[in-house]
């Protein structure tokens, strides 16, 4: 039974993707997009049906489906498993996944290429079920490709824009560089245990087998690198904020609520492996969440200055991934899960809210030329404001209680790492004000003509607003402090016990107030800055000194093109006009020689039978000298 | 009838020989008309049948001999294919100078 | 002794047909007659038998070969009647003469003395000089014929030199008793210097470098049906002649004379491949590419004892091919004032196959598979590496793979090129000739046991 | 020295000296001369040899026959005047250096072959005599014997291939 | 039945499509999917544990069997060259084919040419169907290939000679096995002792053959020129069936017969492997002709696959078994694909092309994922062997799967980049129909198979695992 109901959870976006693919077209205007809606609706029931199952009985579900590829040491099957971790990462991304093919429904319903796009989206969440429920890191692997695939067809999916389909192309290349990261992974983890299964896996390393802990550690890096790529953390975050070329939605669900957090997903499911106390193990789980750390600030830095609208939630996005990084790097895994959630509530909201913006300027995406808009769009500007709110980690919204679980944490475990954290924060809450104000507030900075169409957005793109804007309301609610149901929830994975829960004293009130007060800064300068002053960005040639830098990202795509892409394209230039044709020419030079040599040999030949008869003489001449000069018989 | 290979030696018959063979060589490399090479090719053969005739008294046996009669043969079909081959060259190019057979080179 | 018999009763009565007036039976019947000559020849297959005072032996290697130059001889002649069309009062003349050398060429490979090998060389000599002459009217043809009786003739004075010098130090021309003599500690040197050159003799004759410098110029400038009797049955002929004396007199090979041979072989070899590449003529090529094919065949001197059997098949594989390509070299040189590649411009398209024959008859020789050229040059490598002459193994395969390069001119020539003129009709002995020769060459190709496996 | 080497010498002198006139000779016709005066001092060796039958073969055909071929042709190219150019002075040169090279090498090949011991045979039998020769030609050269028939037979037919006027030739 | 079957059938459909004249075509599909039935049919007589093997006395004297054998190995590699030969010839029937009767005569010569390759068990008969697959690619290349016909010329003239050159060393080699075994059965020569000496020529001569056909760098140097220039069918016989023969050969071969050279030699030829594949994907990323840029991306993958074969693990070679398989279906449909597109714009130059997404959906899909395949996305075929052979190269030493993995990388950077340019961006001002049945019908049977293997390779798995696993057993004994 339980395979069949896997299968329907597994193969019913893939037959929304099938669907849409051979016959969306004739299904009539929003045909396509209810029928992928329907699918992954059909998942997020199934996966209900089991959440509810786990939480009364605990135990995980696991199917076997078929073996697939056969090592020498080993065998890796097509496994699912269905375990609280993954039920609850089914949750959200089926969940939100629907919220948001709904919102689609409407958002592109004016594209010729509806059909594609939400088959593309439907792929999408099949690849995302197989990364979530796969039983070992090989089906994860295939579900992590499949994702990135999936991105790269939806970034690009206007594709008549080359810029649009440079940025699909980047975001699938520094994917793959994280992917060969995580193959490396896979392959010290298949080589030092002969599984890749993860119960097997688990089991080999609680076991305390004798395995070389370097080897362990460095397979632990190699994974953080391909989360790294997926997650979009330095240094290979730069595709996240290029990837916002795809449409809206695509953005919200892949780029911010679903695709992203599988690194996260990734090293929690694996924190058996992360979470062993050896030296090397600890190098490793420090790396990551200095890397995390960095991220965040760097991202909160180059999100202050941007003037996109999208390209601020991006570089949020990126920077809150961070966070979750850090909290992997401390050891406290269910709080980077908790963050996971909530971002994906408030994160999604935002984006589907920028979509509504975006939708209702007619595709303008530059704050600068927005304002005033909360006069026409009042559902959108709340669930934006709430959800503002809820990232900046004000009170009661979600965000508030998951982003203090990582501070605290980090102020446990590190200073340094808590107060770059908080700067994040600080900044967090100053530049997504700063949106909020150039976007709703103030006059309309647009033309005429935008203005003139300026209106709410239809139903189906505000429902999945309120929704999301309730959730990321009272999504903190799943992890009180002090009183967790997903800390207990996740306990039966969490393989080293967890990190011990903060208990609610001073200090983690004093934490929770300077963090309400971090953000109520941020959300001061902001409307000091852009509402009293009213200030609104400088036009692009106009920035200067750090500014400038900032609003160039540290000019780190430069960087990376001066260091990486023209390198090797010079490189195969070279090769391809010199060395290719060197070598060709060798090649062809050995038959020009022999050739040449056959030319000057024509003169030897020159027809005269005196030169002939020389030859014959000197011939026999030469012969006998040799033969009976050289030794008497 | 003692063998008078006693008193001469068949060594020097050999150099002899080997001296007129040269000559016969030394007259083919050295002259263009074809006819005068002719007869250096005759002188070579001739070298050789004098040396079978050495050959044939040092072995006491008439075989040798006998060879001669078929080189001789052989020497005269030469001359008469050569001689005819000359003629028509001669008819064609009014000259048996044979540097001047230089058509087929290369 | 019978095939001898035959062949030259057959040219005799090629005479005799002239002065009956019956020109046009000549070419049918001569080809009968040399089909039954064959038959004639293979029925001794098995005998070993001597006539005439040891002056005629005839064993598995004698037959084997004589049979094989009869096969030629068929082809050869079949191809004159066209070739002589405007000629044809002489056709008797040319037949005969054929048919002459023929018994000559069998006279070689059969011969039990001395004096039989050498009447024998001179008979196929002088009508190969004439033959090489015989367009009168031809300057180049009387060159050909001129270079090739000087230097012919003076190659027999060496080898005349040699058989004295034998005869000097054995006292006999009878091969059987050289070689009991040799086996005598009482071996006068003369013996070794007669050998040697005689081998300098035999040298020229196959065309191997440094004595190799008549053979283009004479390819080129004979007549194309010259050309192709020079290029496959003498040079086929010559080889074995001097396996058989090499054997036949139990020479005794001693390190330095192999060495000696083996560096002619390999200097064949490369001289003949290379100097082929930039050959615009393509007798001249083909010439060059015979040079490098006595290098081959030169090889098998040096596993001597034992690789009768691959002469054979090695001279087959090559006269074969080289027949079959001279058929279609004589069709599409009919009339045209020089032999360039260029004519084979789009013979592909013109004439499918005809071109297909001298395709294979090209990759054959370049040693490609199924065609007997390839399993005649692995025997020839098994042979010699049995011998523990590696050196001569490689130098044979680097120069297969230059040899590639020219047979491919032609080829390229012939499906790439467009055609440069209208088609001709071809006459049907160049077909018949062309394909069977190519289809003998695969069938024993496909089945090298049936020829390497004749002489044991 | 006795008479019979004397005689050798003599001969042989006469020989080489004639062979070499024949070459250095720049008349054809002197040339010819030179030459037949070379073939009957190798006839004289013959003789030396007590070859006789042999000796006489050979002035008939090589002094008779071959020689007045030689003569028909000179004279039928009307080649008898000094007209031929000598062959540059680089080739002539390297003719000699050819023909001394090849001498040496030669003579002194068989200078370091085994010197022959003892004396010579001498079985006393008669092998040389027109009879003995007679014999040993149609008995056990019978074959060789006519084989050079067929040997001729192909040089008179080619001669005449060569020579004779095609029809076509007429008009 | 026997595995001579497939060659029989495979020579009379050679003869009796050179003489079908117009319907060439046809009969030569017809005779390919013959021939892949009884592949299908020896494969179940196979796994049914029947006897498939031919052994029959060719010759005497010299020792030469007339031995087919139809073990895993050989049957894939047949499967493959029995699959993709129907597919071929179906490919070229959008086209318009001068002299059919010839074009696809020579195409199932050239078949039966490599099948007899693959089964060939007598190291003569081998060699012989290994010459003789060179010669009608050859003529395919130079009489229906396009381009300049001087450059096109010397391309292929270069191509003959050179993969020529390199198989008379392997002959020579064999040569002297001969003197050694007294015959050419692979199992004799398998069980010859060699010195260490000999092993290492025996391996270089044979390693000239192969590293030629196969081709690893720096001996690839024909192999842009002459997919340039081959007609699009040629090309993928070619790069699609005659590149394993090489490959296959190594495993089949050279290894058995110079089991120390291969272990001693190990290191050097991961590393020429290895730089193979990363030198094609960078040469590759500059190409401005999609063949050529295709045939760069072949030799970055046969990189790959020799690095797996020298491995000499279980994991390697079996990795490059099922890869060359792969390998063999999406290069062929990329081939294809360039060849529909040359259909259209009557261009190669990728300069001039682009946008056609826009007119052409269906394409552009299977396109991509042939696209995708090549870059072994996961759920592909290509994505299992190549998963095996970089694990089997972390076995070996983890550096090795690393820089081997770069082609992950860089394979995706360069075909994506191709696909932008050639595929996206503004609708192309020249018009592009999109994919006609027969087209789209030769695509969606490659692609079917890449899926079908890539989520189920069990069936290939379990056939050639016994026959390597027997293969590294002559290998690795001591």
């Amino acid at each position: 039974m339980d395979i069949a109901y896997i299968l329907l959870l597994l193969l019913a976006p893939f037959a929304g993707f099938l669907f849409n693919v051979f016959f969306g077209k004739k299904l009539g205007h929003n045909g396509a997009g209810y029928l992928a809606t329907f699918a992954v609706f059909v998942s997020f029931l199934v996966t209900h049906f089991y959440f509810v199952q786990i939480n009364q009985t605990a135990q995980p579900v696991t199917v076997k489906l078929f073996d697939w590829i056969q090592l020498g040491k080993f065998s890796i099957d097509f496994g699912i498993v269905l375990d609280q971790l993954s039920l609850l990462w089914l949750m959200f991304v089926t969940g939100i996944g629907s919220l948001i093919h709904l919102y689609s429904v409407s958002y592109m319903h004016d594209d010729e290429n509806r059909h594609k796009f939400f088959a593309y989206l439907n792929l999408f969440i099949f690849f995302m079920v197989t990364l979530v429920t796969g039983s070992n890191l090989l089906v994860m692997f295939i579900g992590w490709e499949g994702v990135g695939l999936c991105s790269y067809l939806l970034i690009g999916f206007w594709y008549k824009n080359q810029d649009y389909n440079d940025a699909a192309k980047k975001a699938f290349i520094m994917n793959r560089i994280g992917d060969l990261g995580f193959l490396i992974g896979i392959f010290l983890l298949g080589h030092l245990f002969g599984t890749l299964d993860y119960a097997a896996l688990k089991s080999a390393i609680m076991s305390g087998a004798e395995v070389d802990h370097t080897m362990l550690a460095l397979a632990a890096l190699a994974l953080f690198i391909g989360a790294c790529g997926k997650s979009a953390q330095i240094p290979l975050y730069t595709w996240l904020p290029d990837a916002m070329a795809g449409p809206t939605p695509v953005s919200a669900l892949i780029h911010a609520a679903t695709m992203v957090t599988a690194g996260i997903f990734m090293i929690t499911r694996l924190n058996f492996l992360f979470g062993i106390s050896s030296a090397d193990m600890q190098t490793v789980n420090m790396v990551i969440a200095i890397v995390g750390a960095f991220t965040a600030l760097v991202a909160a830095t180059i999100g202050l200055v941007q003037n996109d609208i999208k390209k601020v939630l991006a570089y949020s996005t990126v920077s809150q991934l961070g966070l979750m990084f850090l909290a992997l790097g401390l050891g406290a895994y269910e709080v980077a899960v908790f963050h996971v959630i909530t971002h994906a509530f408030f994160k999604a909201c935002l984006f589907l809210g920028s979509g509504s913006v975006i939708h209702a300027m007619h595709g303008e995406q530059d704050m600068r030329n927005m304002g005033g808009l909360k006069k026409w769009m009042s559902v959108t500007y709340i669930t934006f404001l709430i959800s503002s709110l809820a990232i900046s980690g004000i009170p009661p919204f979600s965000g508030f209680f998951s982003k203090d679980e990582i501070l605290m944490t980090a102020f446990h475990e590190n200073k340094a790492l808590w107060v770059i954290a908080s700067l994040a924060s600080i900044m967090t809450a100053f530049y997504m004000f700063r949106l909020l104000y150039l976007t709703f507030f103030k006059e309309f900075r647009g033309t005429d003509e935008q203005k003139h169409h300026l209106h709410e957005s239809p139903a189906l793109i505000t429902f999945p607003l309120i929704v999301l804007a309730i959730l990321a309301t009272v999504g903190g609610l799943i992890s009180l402090p002090g009183n967790s149901w997903l800390s207990h929830y996740l306990e039966p994975i969490i393989a080293y016990g967890g990190h011990s829960e903060h208990h609610l004293d001073a200090t983690a009130y004093m934490l929770m107030g300077l963090a309400v007060v971090g953000g109520l800064i941020g959300i001061g300068i902001a409307y000091a800055k852009y509402l009293k002053k009213g200030e609104v960005p400088p036009a692009d040639a106009q920035m200067t000194g750090f500014h400038k830098l900032l609003y160039h990202k540290y000019y780190v795509d430069e960087v990376y093109d001066a260091l990486f892409v023209k390198p090797i394209n010079a490189i195969s230039t070279f090769l391809r006009d010199t060395f290719e044709s060197a070598l060709s020419g060798l090649v062809f030079g050995l038959g020009k020689a022999t050739n040449a040599i056959g030319d000057s040999g024509k003169m030897l030949h020159n027809g005269s039978i005196g030169r002939y008869l020389f030859a014959f003489t000197l011939g026999v001449v030469a012969i006998i000298t040799y033969l009976f000069f050289n030794k008497i018989v | 009838m003692g063998n008078i290979l006693n008193e001469i030696g068949i060594e020097n018959y050999i150099f002899l020989s080997v001296i007129l063979f040269s000559i016969g060589v030394f007259g083919v490399l050295y002259r263009r008309n074809a006819i005068i090479v002719f007869m250096s090719i005759e002188i070579m053969l001739n070298a050789v049948n004098l040396l079978f005739v050495a050959f044939s008294t040092y072995h006491q046996d008439a075989q040798g001999q006998v060879f001669v009669f078929f080189s001789m043969a052989v020497a005269a079909a030469e001359v008469a294919v050569g001689l005819a081959i000359v003629v028509s060259i001669f008819r064609n190019l009014g000259s048996i100078d044979l540097d001047n057979l230089k058509n087929l080179k290369g | 002794m019978n095939t001898l018999l035959a062949i030259t009763g057959l040219g005799v009565l090629c005479l005799l047909l002239e002065i009956a007036n019956v020109r046009k039976a000549i070419i049918p019947l001569t080809i009968v007659g040399l089909l039954g000559t064959l038959g004639i020849t293979v029925a001794d297959y098995g005998k070993v038998e001597s006539h005439y005072s040891n002056m005629i032996v005839t064993n598995d290697f004698s037959v084997s070969f004589s049979a094989l130059f009869v096969v030629l001889g068929i082809f050869l002649i079949a191809l004159s009647g066209d070739f002589y069309r405007d000629a044809q009062t002489k056709i008797s003349d040319f037949v005969s003469i054929k048919l002459f050398m023929l018994a000559g060429a069998v006279a070689m490979v059969s011969f039990g003395n001395l004096s039989m090998f050498f009447l024998g060389i001179e008979v196929l000599s002088i009508s190969l000089y004439i033959l090489a002459a015989s367009q009168r009217l031809n300057i180049r043809s009387n060159e050909a014929g001129m270079k090739y009786f000087l230097l012919g003739s003076f190659a027999s004075g060496i080898i005349l030199f040699g058989i004295c010098l034998i005869y000097g130090a054995m006292g006999t021309f009878d091969i059987v008793e050289i070689s009991e003599l040799t086996g005598s500690a009482e071996l006068p040197d003369w013996f070794f210097i007669g050998i040697v050159l005689l081998s300098i003799g035999m040298l020229f004759k196959i065309a191997a470098v440094p004595f190799h410098f008549w053979a283009p110029d004479v390819y080129e400038g004979s007549p194309t049906l010259t050309t192709a009797l020079m290029s496959t049955l003498a040079k086929v002929v010559a080889m074995a002649t001097f396996y058989k004396l090499l054997t036949g007199m139990n020479a005794n090979i001693y390190y330095e004379y192999e060495i000696v041979i083996m560096v002619i072989s390999i200097a064949s070899m490369t001289v003949g491949n290379v100097m082929a590449l930039r050959q615009a003529s393509i007798k001249r090529m083909l010439a060059f590419s015979g040079v490098s094919h006595a290098g081959f065949m030169l090889m098998t001197l040096l596993n001597i004892k034992t690789s009768a059997g691959t002469l054979l098949y090695y001279a087959s594989a090559y006269a074969l091919a080289g027949i079959a390509a001279f058929a279609i070299v004589l069709y599409v040189t009919r009339n045209k004032s020089n032999e360039d590649t260029y004519n084979f411009n789009g013979l592909g398209k013109t004439r499918p196959v005809l071109a297909a024959v001298l395709t294979a008859a090209l990759l054959s020789m370049a040693g490609i598979p199924v065609f007997a050229g390839f399993f005649a040059k692995f025997a020839l490598f098994t042979s010699n590496i049995q011998a523990g002459y590696l050196i001569v193994v490689i130098a044979a395969v680097i120069n297969s793979i230059i040899s590639v390069g020219y047979y491919f001119k032609v080829i390229l020539a012939m499906y790439t090129q467009e055609p440069t003129e209208d088609k001709k009709p071809v006459p049907f002995l160049f077909y018949a000739v062309g394909v069977v020769a190519i289809l003998l060459n695969i069938a024993i190709g496909l089945y090298p046991s049936a020829v390497i496996n004749l002489i044991k | 020295m006795s008479t019979v080497l004397l005689i050798f010498c003599i001969l042989s002198a006469i020989t080489l000296a004639t062979a070499f006139l024949t070459i250095f000779t720049k008349q054809p016709i002197h040339s010819a001369i030179y030459l037949v005066l070379c073939f009957v001092s190798v006839a004289g060796h013959y003789l030396l040899f007590n070859a006789q039958f042999l000796a006489v073969v050979h002035i008939i055909v090589y002094s008779g026959a071959i020689m007045i071929l030689f003569l028909f042709t000179v004279m039928l190219m009307n080649l008898n005047k000094e007209d031929e150019v000598h062959k540059p002075r680089v080739t002539r040169l390297a003719a000699g250096i050819i023909f001394i090279l090849t001498s040496l090498v030669l003579l002194a090949v068989f200078i370091q072959t085994k010197p022959i011991v003892g004396p010579y045979d001498e079985t006393g039998v008669d092998y040389q005599s027109i009879k003995v020769l007679g014999q040993v030609l149609l008995n056990e050269y019978m074959v060789p014997f006519e084989f050079a028939s067929v040997l001729l037979l192909v040089a008179m037919i080619g001669a005449v291939l060569l020579s004779k006027r095609e029809k076509t030739e007429k008009n | 039945m026997d595995v001579s079957i497939v060659l029989i059938l495979l020579l009379a459909g050679t003869l009796v499509t050179l003489f079908s004249g117009k319907s060439a075509g046809k009969v030569a599909l017809a005779f390919g999917i013959l021939s892949l039935v009884a592949s299908i049919v020896l494969l179940s007589d196979y796994n049914a544990g029947k006897s498939i093997n031919v052994l029959a006395t060719w010759m005497e004297n010299p020792q030469i069997y007339f031995a087919l054998n139809g073990d895993g190995l050989s049957l894939a590699m047949l499967l493959l060259t029995t699959s993709l030969l129907p597919i071929i010839i179906y490919s070229t029937f959008g086209s318009e084919v001068k002299n059919p009767s010839s074009f696809y005569s020579l195409i199932l010569f050239m078949g039966f040419a490599m099948a007899g390759t693959f089964l060939a068990a007598d190291g003569f008969l081998y060699y012989i169907f290994w010459e003789l697959a060179l010669i009608p690619i050859y003529f395919i290349a130079l009489n229906w290939g396009n381009g300049d016909a001087k450059e096109r010329q010397k391309a292929v003239v270069k191509f003959f000679i050179y993969t020529f050159a390199g198989s008379l060393f392997m002959l020579a080699g064999f040569a002297y096995l001969y003197t050694k075994a007294g015959n050419f059965l692979v199992g004799n020569l398998s069980n010859l002792r060699l010195s260490d000496q000999e092993q290492f020529w025996i391996f270089l001569g044979f390693f000239a053959a192969y590293a030629i056909k196969i081709p690893l760098i720096p001996f690839h140097t024909w192999q842009a020129a002459v997919y340039q220039k081959a007609p699009t069918a040629g090309t993928m016989l070619l790069s699609g069936i005659m590149l394993k023969m090489g490959l296959y050969s190594v495993l089949r071969w050279q290894l058995p017969i110079a089991p120390y050279a291969a272990k001693a030699f190990m290191a050097t030829f991961l590393i020429f492997g290895i730089a193979g594949t990363i030198y094609g994907s960078i040469v590759a990323l500059r190409q401005k002709d999609l063949k050529k840029l295709l045939a760069y991306s072949s030799l970055a993958h046969v990189g790959l696959i020799a690095a797996g074969a020298y491995t000499l693990t279980v994991d390697g070679v079996r990795g490059a078994v099922l890869q060359m398989i792969s390998h063999g279906f999406v290069i062929v449909g990329l081939f294809f694909a360039a060849e529909v597109i040359y259909r259209r714009y009557q261009t190669r130059d990728i300069s001039q092309m682009g946008g056609i997404r826009v007119q052409a959906p269906k394409f552009t899909s299977m396109f991509l994922i042939l696209v995708l395949a090549s870059v072994a996305l996961p759920t592909t075929f290509n994505f299992v062997g190549e998963f095996t052979v970089l694990y089997a190269l972390s076995t070996i030493d983890i550096w090795f799967a690393i820089i081997g993995g770069l082609t992950i990388i860089l394979g995706a950077y360069y075909m994506l980049k191709m696909f932008q340019n050639v595929m996206l961006g503004e609708t192309n001002a020249k018009p592009f129909a999109d994919l006609t049945f027969q087209e789209g019908l030769t695509m969606a049977v490659i692609i079917g198979v890449l899926f079908f293997f890539g989520m189920y390779p069990k069936p290939i798995n379990d056939l050639i695992t016994p026959s390597i696993q027997q293969i590294l057993n002559y290998t690795l004994k001591s």
